[in-house]
Formats: structure tokens, sequence, C-alpha cells
């Protein structure tokens, strides 16, 4: 797991969105912006997808580590260094 | 090999015929089979191609024919003992089940009786409440007997002949609508086995287990089946003891649902026995409640209307199907 | 004999009697088996009273002459059929004591290998077929042996032995018919002890002469005094040979009576004890051996010698029961089909 | 003798089609069991039925658009006799031909001869007592799978008969977002557009016969976020609270307070609701939006307060929500914090009497101790029936909630 490429590491977020919504143009996120607004992701969908990744890459997300998760790239930022850890 | 395309009754004839000509200790014996031809023309023309001695009427006398058949097995010959209707083979009972079933087991082995009795049996024909059973559920339950239902023209002559080989009595039930039905054979009469069940029709979703006329109705019942997008398989039980656990578990397993379809009465029945052992050897297979198409209760009416509404027939078992699949 | 009791149908042909004889060696013979067959079912009560032998036991003491007289009758090849009261029909045929006892101990020594118990004796190889409990239901199967022997062309003979309880059934009636129709080889013997259980012959028959009921079918018929050992042998010889010689089927009724109860279980209220005690006037071994000593037939210690022979091969015949096995339970469902076969 | 009627799953509602009947004549029916799916403007509603008894008959066909108070089908309640039963005896149910066919006088024996009848030769046996109590009514080889599966069969709904758990229901449940989903799609097109148009005509029902009333406040969140934070720690993901269940539970207990908000108004009148059950308003992918009742909102402890939010959220979205839950609800909660606004001015949702609305939850300049800090805060608004309330009892509601989510250690007193 700790030998993921970012940008399957990337794919593997994606799946997770998709499968809580399916209709997400996730190509079209402007770089840096929050990335749960933009989306329509609820709080609901979010844990939903945080379920998914931690079945997926095995990495439990804490919740007092949401705020790094704001944007996409925070998101796969803070993956990787739990992977590698 | 040649295909002939037969009437079930010629069928019957070829297997009698095939088995006289096979083996001298061969005779058929009952009521009008010999000069009238047999009652349902089934032994027609073998009085005059193998005469009196192997071809013998007899009075009506239903348990001693069959007796005198038991005792003639019994005394080294290979009887086949004609019983017009299964309500008649009643007279019989206490030879077949006091005596063919008993013997070799109350001897302690010693004794051997391999004899084939033939009837009729079912309902259609609006003959009413003393020819239309089907009481053949009933003989399978009988220990030391061997039952079995051809419901092909092939098994019609084959079942016969192997029948004669098996060393214990054998009770042959072929259903009164079929033999006049139009089927195929190939080449010359030979021995079809009487140990496995045939799956007739393949499927996936509901496994239809019969036999004897049930049969046709359930792969009609297949074929609209087929036409709504159900794939039902259809199992022909030939052999209705033994029952060929085997097979039904197989089917269940592969479809997880199961439509018995059997024209005996349901209280007590063999539907029930087939769906017992189902639950009791495939029970971890079933996605739904075994479900029965069987007659209705009543001791089979004359009135085309009502003996139609007695007998289990094909959008009967469509229905059952539907029902099932929710 | 002038004590003959009284008697609802036409008499039978005359008694002989042991003066009917001129050979001692057959008259031994005649005697040792009827003391064989009493003395062994006495044993067999006393075995059932003290729990050796269970199910239904019905004993034929008072009939002996019947068995014994016709059963020599009959050759090897010939077929013999009984009913449930059968052990002096298998004794008298040569199935081993032993083999009988042990069969009512229901060890797998016995002649049914514990399968069948005192009403069902089987011994294929001395073509002794049973041994029936179904009243009647043997007579169709002779009626099939007979049909075997005749298409094969055998000229055996098939005995059947039934009581005069049979005659109510409607086997008996399609039997000789088809039997006279088809003119096979069948010897109809229907030992007449007057009580089908514990009825009486005119409580339960509108015609209580038996030979006429076989004559309807067209079968020659005879009725012989059943407690006369020596009449028996004789009619049953010359109806053997008439069957024999292919003159179709032929009845017998032997008028016999049984001294003991219908079965083990039987307070006899149907019947007078004075009508018993009189009957017992005429047991066919009392009057057998005494006429024979008398006539000069036998000397007076044959007897004697006769019943330590018996007493021996009883006494081997419960000892042989006794050593016997029992079948391992494993073994329960066995001989019910040739092959095995898993229901 | 009782009749299923179509239900009014809102005051918009005038017809339903329905889809599907689970039940047959003869069955058994129990108070509460799903009966038949009823494809409304609002998507597929499973209907449950409020008797005990057993089915007499199916009055409407599958496909059939049948208008709210319609007959559906006719029960016989528990200890009542059938129609005719007495009369009738077995055959009941049974038609006999007008007029038998009259058999041809040489028929030919065929056995694939039509019969000229309509008779269930098999007529089903209705299920024995004890298949009809609590226990899970799921096919052994669907529990077998399931099992293999890790799935637990009671989340898994059933398609086979009489309701009951299929291999295929498990299989289906084991793929997510597949399944019903997918089949539904089919007709998504047409079921928005049915479902716009009922929310503008209820909406604008709303604002031409509703003279609402708007109040407002800003809270802090810290203590709530800070409880939140401290009850989740340790907890797997899936077992986590969200922020909602905070919501939804402050706003049940200050209806209990203030009752006179959880209704609504029918026939000029008040009507109060029978229960807390806030209306919660989800918004579909794909447009459009529902608001299902969480029952007893007031009654749960948090995690159960969790799974019914998980439960309905997941239904909704799957359009599998039951009759119940679109007629009991007395108020709806809308949040609409996730996508990005601060306030909410609502639409009340008639004939409901309120509406409370979340914004985002954002760091704003807070006074805390006469020091201005950052502190993390959220805007909650309450629109009101002003036939109903006046503004000085609105005001009570919503400082009560503002209490509630300003002091969470009060949502759930020990």
């Amino acid at each position: 797991m700790a030998n993921l490429s970012r940008d399957t590491l990337r794919e593997t977020v994606i799946d997770a969105i998709l499968a809580v919504a399916p209709e997400a143009d996730i190509d079209a996120l402007p770089h840096g912006r929050p990335w749960r607004e933009a989306l329509e992701i609820d709080s609901f969908d979010f844990l939903n997808i945080l379920v998914d990744l931690e079945k997926r890459l095995g990495v439990s997300v804490p919740e007092s580590d949401y705020h790094e998760l704001a944007t996409l790239e925070g998101l796969l930022d803070y993956l990787e260094k739990r992977l590698a850890a | 090999m040649t295909t002939q395309t037969i009437a079930y009754r010629e069928a019957l004839r070829q297997g009698l015929r095939a088995a006289l000509a096979g083996d001298e200790r061969v005779f058929l014996m009952g009521e009008d089979v010999g000069r009238y031809g047999g009652t349902y023309a089934v032994s027609h023309g073998l009085l005059e191609e193998f005469g009196e001695a192997r071809i013998r009427d007899t009075p009506l006398s239903e348990s001693t024919f069959t007796g005198a058949g038991i005792g003639a097995a019994l005394n080294g010959m290979r009887p086949i003992v004609e019983i017009m209707t299964v309500n008649f083979s009643l007279l019989a009972l206490d030879q077949i089940i006091n005596n063919a079933a008993t013997l070799r087991h109350m001897s302690g082995g010693q004794l051997s009786v391999p004899l084939v009795i033939r009837m009729t049996t079912g309902g259609g024909r609006q003959l009413a409440a003393q020819h239309s059973h089907s009481l053949e559920g009933w003989y399978a339950h009988i220990p030391g007997l061997r039952i079995v239902a051809p419901a092909t023209h092939e098994d019609a002559r084959g079942m016969l002949l192997a029948a004669l080989e098996d060393p214990d009595p054998v009770l042959i039930f072929e259903h009164a609508l079929l033999l006049g039905a139009e089927g195929t054979v190939e080449g010359e009469p030979h021995p079809m086995e009487l140990d496995h069940a045939a799956i007739r029709r393949e499927g996936r979703q509901v496994s239809l287990i019969t036999y004897g006329g049930m049969l046709h109705k359930s792969l009609a019942a297949a074929e609209q089946l087929a036409k709504a997008g159900i794939d039902a398989e259809v199992l022909d039980l030939r052999t209705l003891r033994p029952l060929d656990d085997a097979a039904i578990m197989a089917s269940v397993a592969k479809t997880h649902r199961v439509v018995v379809v059997d024209e005996g009465w349901r209280s007590g029945s063999l539907s029930a026995e087939i769906i017992t052992r189902i639950n009791e050897q495939a029970f971890f297979e079933l996605d739904a409640p075994p479900v029965r198409v069987c007659s209705q209760e009543v001791p089979v009416p004359y009135a085309r209307h009502l003996e139609d509404a007695a007998i289990p027939q094909v959008e009967d078992i469509v229905a059952a199907v539907h029902r099932l699949l929710g | 004999m002038n004590a003959s009791p009284p008697r609802e149908g036409p008499d039978a042909s005359p008694a002989i009697g042991a003066a009917g004889l001129d050979d001692p060696d057959r008259a031994r013979a005649l005697l040792w088996q009827m003391i064989r067959i009493r003395r062994f079912e006495e044993k067999c009560a006393e075995l059932y009273s003290a729990g050796r032998i269970r199910g239904f036991l019905h004993l034929y003491i008072g009939e002996e002459a019947i068995a014994a007289g016709a059963m020599p009758a009959l050759a090897e090849r010939d077929n013999v059929l009984a009913t449930y009261r059968e052990h002096g029909h298998a004794l008298a045929r040569g199935v081993p004591a032993g083999a009988i006892m042990a069969e009512m101990y229901g060890k797998q020594e016995g002649c049914s290998r514990g399968r069948g118990g005192s009403m069902h004796l089987f011994d294929a190889s001395r073509r002794f077929f049973g041994g029936s409990a179904i009243v009647g239901g043997s007579l169709p199967l002779a009626v099939g042996y007979a049909l075997a022997d005749r298409l094969a062309g055998r000229d055996s003979v098939t005995a059947c032995f039934f009581g005069d309880g049979a005659v109510a059934e409607g086997e008996f009636h399609e039997s000789l018919n088809l039997a006279a129709l088809w003119q096979l080889p069948v010897l109809f013997l229907c030992e007449n002890n007057r009580y089908a259980m514990g009825t009486a012959l005119a409580r339960h028959q509108s015609q209580v002469d038996l030979a006429a009921k076989a004559a309807a079918y067209r079968l020659p018929s005879e009725s012989v005094d059943g407690m006369d050992v020596v009449a028996v042998a004789r009619a049953t010889e010359a109806a053997v040979d008439r069957v024999r010689a292919g003159r179709g089927p032929m009845f017998l009724e032997y008028r016999t009576y049984r001294f003991r109860a219908h079965s083990m279980f039987d307070p006899e209220h149907y019947r007078d004890k004075a009508e018993v005690e009189q009957w017992r006037q005429r047991c066919p071994v009392e009057t057998f051996a005494r006429d024979a000593v008398a006539c000069g037939l036998l000397a007076a210690t044959v007897r004697d010698e006769i019943e330590r022979e018996v007493a021996e091969e009883i006494d081997a015949a419960v000892a042989f029961a006794e050593a016997g096995t029992w079948e391992p339970v494993e073994h329960l469902c066995h001989d019910v089909y040739a092959r095995e076969v898993r229901p | 003798m009782s009749e299923f009627r179509m239900p009014s799953l809102g005051a918009d509602m005038e017809s339903g089609t329905l889809v599907e009947w689970n039940i047959r004549p003869g069955e058994r029916v129990e108070r509460g069991q799903i009966v038949c799916v009823v494809e409304t403007q609002k998507g597929a509603i499973d209907v449950e039925i409020w008797e005990t008894g057993t089915v007499e008959r199916l009055v409407a066909e599958e496909g059939q658009k049948v208008p709210v108070g319609e007959v559906l089908a006719v029960i016989i309640a528990e200890g009542e006799r059938a129609e005719g039963e007495k009369a009738e005896g077995e055959a009941a149910g049974r038609e006999t031909p007008a007029e038998p066919s009259i058999p041809e006088a040489s028929r030919t024996p065929s056995p694939h001869a039509p019969s000229p009848r309509a008779l269930d030769v098999s007529p089903p046996v209705p299920p024995h007592a004890a298949a009809t109590s609590g226990r899970l009514r799921i096919s052994p080889a669907a529990r077998k799978r399931a099992a293999e599966l890790g799935l637990d069969p009671a989340d898994v709904r059933g398609s086979g008969v009489d309701g009951s758990i299929t291999l295929e229901d498990v299989e289906r449940a084991a793929r997510p977002a597949e399944g019903r989903q997918a089949a539904l799609s089919e007709r998504a097109a047409d079921a928005h557009a049915a479902m716009r148009q009922a929310i503008a005509t209820a909406m604008a029902r709303s604002k031409r016969e509703i003279p609402h009333y708007y109040l407002g406040n800003t809270l802090c969140v810290e203590p709530a976020l800070a409880w939140l934070e401290a009850h989740n720690a340790e907890r797997p993901v899936a077992e986590r609270l969200i922020f909602p269940v905070l919501q939804l539970r402050a706003v049940a207990l200050a209806l209990e307070a203030v009752p006179a908000l959880n209704g609504w108004f029918v026939d000029d009148a008040f009507q109060p609701a029978e229960g807390v059950h806030p209306g919660v308003a989800i918004a579909l992918r794909g447009g459009g939006l529902v608001a299902p009742a969480l029952h007893d909102a007031d009654r749960l402890a948090p995690d159960a307060m969790m799974a019914a939010l998980r439960d309905l959220l997941t239904r909704a979205r799957q359009d599998r929500l039951r009759s119940s839950e679109l007629t009991t609800a007395g108020l709806t909660v809308t949040n609409l914090g996730d996508l990005g606004v601060e306030s909410v001015q609502g639409v009340i949702y008639p004939p409901q009497v309120a509406l409370v609305g979340f914004g985002r939850i954002s760091e704003r300049p807070w006074v805390r101790d006469g020091q201005v800090v950052a502190a993390r805060c959220l805007h909650a608004s309450l629109a009101a029936d002003h036939r109903v309330t006046d503004g000085a009892l609105g005001a009570r509601f919503l400082t009560r909630l503002t209490d509630l989510l300003t002091e969470p250690e009060r949502l759930w007193p020990t």
C-alpha cells in the first residue's frame, strides 16, 4: 500500500467519491477549492466516502484531522502521509 | 441409426415384443391382452406372434393372476402382468404388498420375485373416479418394490426391458393420456436404466420436478415461462422408488426454487416426500418455499370441465412458478 | 372308527387306520413324524411361555396326521406352500428342527434368518415356500408356481395347504377357477379344522361341504378323515399321481381338529370343552400307535424308542437355537432388494 | 371487513400509480407491513398497512393509477369471516365457468390439450401463524449467502414470496448503488419531472396561503463540535455521528418545549402532531427534494439516532421510503450548510406550520469573555405560520434550540 502512486491514489479517491456521487464531475473541480461544496457532498456522504476509503486503503481518518481534507489535494496529501507512515 | 416416430403404445409394444423374443421365460398375462389385443391396444398382434401360452388372457381376477405372476416369477419365469388401470390394481394389493414386496426379506433372502407389473394411471379421459386416479405414489411407499413411470417413448420400451432384468418386482406406471401421443425412438429397443432421473430441459431459475404424464405439461409450462423470460428446468424422475435424490438435490442447488408437479393428491403424497427430502438434504439451497402442483383432493369427476379442474394443467404450473418467483 | 364326532358336512371317505398298512418301516416313519411334530410343538408352547419365542405362535397339535401323511407323497421337485400354522409341514418336508427352532428364536441361523418367525418358515432348497400369514394369500402363488412348471415343461406338482377359513377369501375362488381353467398341476389341500380362528364353519359358510365348492370349478375333489394318517397318505398319493399325470388340479379336504387354542393367547370362548375332549379321543398319534401295535405292525417298544429319538432331536434343536446368534442391526435393511438400494 | 385505500402521502398528492403488490389474496397481513409500492410524484413509496388481518381481495391492479382515498384492497380483520365463506366453503374464490365447454365427441387425448378454466389448482397455502411472527422472512439460501458475505439480513429488502429476502436480494445488497437504483433510473426522467411539478404545487400553495414570519440566530458551535469530536474519538469511521444528528436532536427537544410548532394547519385549525417526528429535507442527486420523518427523534439515543438517520438517508436516495414517513412529520428541518450557504429563509411545507433552517459552519469573529476570538459558528433560522403562532412563541423555540446546541451536554442528559 505504501508504494501506491499518486495517480493510483487519486483514482481510488475518485472511485470512492463516485460511489457516493456518481454524477460528480471531478475533472471540472477548480484546483485548491473545497471539493465537498462543489460536489454537493454533505456530512453523511462525506462519512460514507471515509468509510469507503478506509475499506480500500486501510486508513482511518480521525475527526480531528477532517480540516486537512478540505481540498482534493489536501485529501491526497493526507492519505499519502498516512500510508507512508 | 434409424429414427422412428411412433405412438407411445407402439413403443410399449416394441418393448414387449423385444422382451418376448429375447427371453423364453418372459410371458404376458392380464385381462384381454390376447384376443382383444389389449384394453389400450398395447399388446395388439402379440398373440398371433407368440401364441396363447405366452400371451395369456386371464379371468377378471386381479389378485390371483397377479399372485400367479409372483408364483411364476418365484419359480423361474419372467412374467409381465398387465393390470388394466391402477384403480383395479387395488384388488391385487394383497399380492403386490404382502407377497411380492415381502418375500425376499421374509425368507431371509432365499426368494426372489423378478416380476414386472404394468398398469395405466392418471386421468384426463373422462373416465371418472374408478379409472382415473394416480396411485403410484402409494406404491412408492412400499419397501421391496421398484416403481417406474416412463414418460418418453424411449423409456416406454426401454424401461420395460430393464425392469425384466431386475431381480425384484417392478411396477411400471403408464399414463393413459400418453398412449396415443407420438414421439421418436432410435434404432432397436434397448434397456433404459432404472436408477436415474433425467433433466428433460435445462434451466436456471426454477426446477419443475415431475414424472409421467405431468412431464409433458411441465415442459409445455416451461415453454410458456421461457416466453415470459423465466428459465425453468424440468426434471423427469423416471423412477419413483427409489428416488434419485442426487439428481433432485443437484437441480435444487442450481435453481434454488422448486415446484413439484404430481398428478397424485397432495396429502400424504409423493410430492410431500420429495419436498421433505429437499428440506432434509438441501434446505440451505432453498431460496423460496417449495411449491406443489397436485390434483385437487376429490375423486376425479366425469364432466370434462370438472375433470380438467381436478387435474393439474399447464396454466397451473405456470401460475405456481410465477407465484414462486414473486 | 366308532367314535366319530358329529359333523356338519357329508361324511368323508371311510377311515383306514394302521390296518391298511403292511410295511412296518412305513408305519414307524409315520408315527415318528407325528410324534416329532407333537413334541416339537409342545416344546414351542413351553418356550413361548418362557419368553424365548415371541410373536404369534399357532400350534398344529391334533392335526399332525395331515403333514405326516401327505408330505411323503410329494417329490423333491414339487413345490410346497403352507399357512401360518406350518411348523408340522416344515418338519415333515425335511426342514431341520434346529433351523425352525432358531427361526422362532429370531436367530440368524433360523431358516428365514430371523426375518420371518413362526409364521414365515422358508427353505428354498427343499422347495418349501412358506409360511404365509395372509389367509388365502398363497393360493394365487401356487397357481403361479404351477404355471411356471407347465410353461417350462416340468412335471412338478405344487401342493398348497390352507385352512377352512381361506375358502371364504376371494383368492380361493379365483385360484381354483384359474387353475382349473388352465389345467395347472396344483394340489389344493384344505385342512378343515372346523374353525376360522374362532368362527365355526357353519357360521361363516353357506355351503359347508367344501368339496362341493371345488366341484363348482370343475375340480375333482375328495374329503378325507384328517385324523387318520393312513387315509391322508393314501388320498394324497392318489391326488399327486393324478395331478402329475397332467389331469389338472385337484382339491382335497382333510377333516381335522386342532386340540389347542388358535394361538397362545386365546381363551377359547367359541367352543365347548366337551367338543374338544370328544375330538381328543381321536388323537391321530394315539389311535395310530394303538392300532399299529394291536394289529402287530409295530412292537410295543417302538413308541418309547421314537419318544427317545424325538426328545434327543428336540433337545438338540433347542440347543442349536439357544446357541444361535443375533444378526447385526447394521444388516437390518438387507434383503429388501437384491441390489443395495437407498430408497 | 375493511378497505385498504390509496393513502394521502402529502397535501399535494392527488393520486398514485400502484407499481407492485407484495401481498396476495388469502395472505395474512400485519399492522405495519409493507403491502405495495406506489409511484408518486415524489418517487416510489413502500406503502404500509395499518390493520392486521387477511387479504380478501385486491381491487387495484398493478400499473393502475388510483386517486387518493380509493380502495386498493379489501382486508378481513382477525376473527372476521370471509365474504361468502359460509355459502361456498372451500370453493370461495373459484370461478365455475358459466358455460362449461362441451367435450368433443371423440376427443383425442393430448397432454397439451388446453383447459377451459381459470382455476388455481394449487391455492396459495396461507403461511402458518408462526411464519408471520416478528422473525425475519429470509430464504435458507439467502441466509447462508448473507452469512458468507458478512451481511446483516435485516438490512436487506425482500422481493421474494411474501416479501421474503431471496438469494438475489442478498447479492444485490452486496453490490452498493446498483439494483433497484439502476432499475429506477429508467423512469428517472419522468419521475423527476413529476417531482418538480409536485414541489412547484406545494411551494406555490405555501407562499400563497401561509403568512410566513422569519426569525434567525447565529450561535457558536465550538462546544458542540468538541462534544462531537470527543464522542467520535476512538470510533471507527462507520460508527461516528455527524453534526446533523445534534441539530435534529436539538430541534426535537425544542419542539417538546414548544409543541405549537409541531403539527399541521388543517381546515383552518391547528392540529398537533402525535409525536416528535421532524421531517429531514433531503436533496436528491439529480434534482428534487424529499422530507421524510425521522420518527421519535426525542426518544433516540445518539447512536440509535445516527442509525435511524443513516437508514432514512440511504432509503431516500434509493427511492425506498415508506408511506408513514411521508405523512407524520409535523415540522421540517433543512440543512443547506454543506452546500456552502450562510443562512436559510425557508418555505414551509404545507400543511406543516414551521420549518427550521441551518446554514454552514464557518469561522467567525466571536466575543467570548470580552475578547474577540475566531470561533466556528452556525446560523439557525425559523420560518413559521403566523396563523398558528406569533413571533414570541417562535422566539422561544429558537432560543431553546440555540441553548441546546450551545450546551451540547443538555442534548442527552444523563
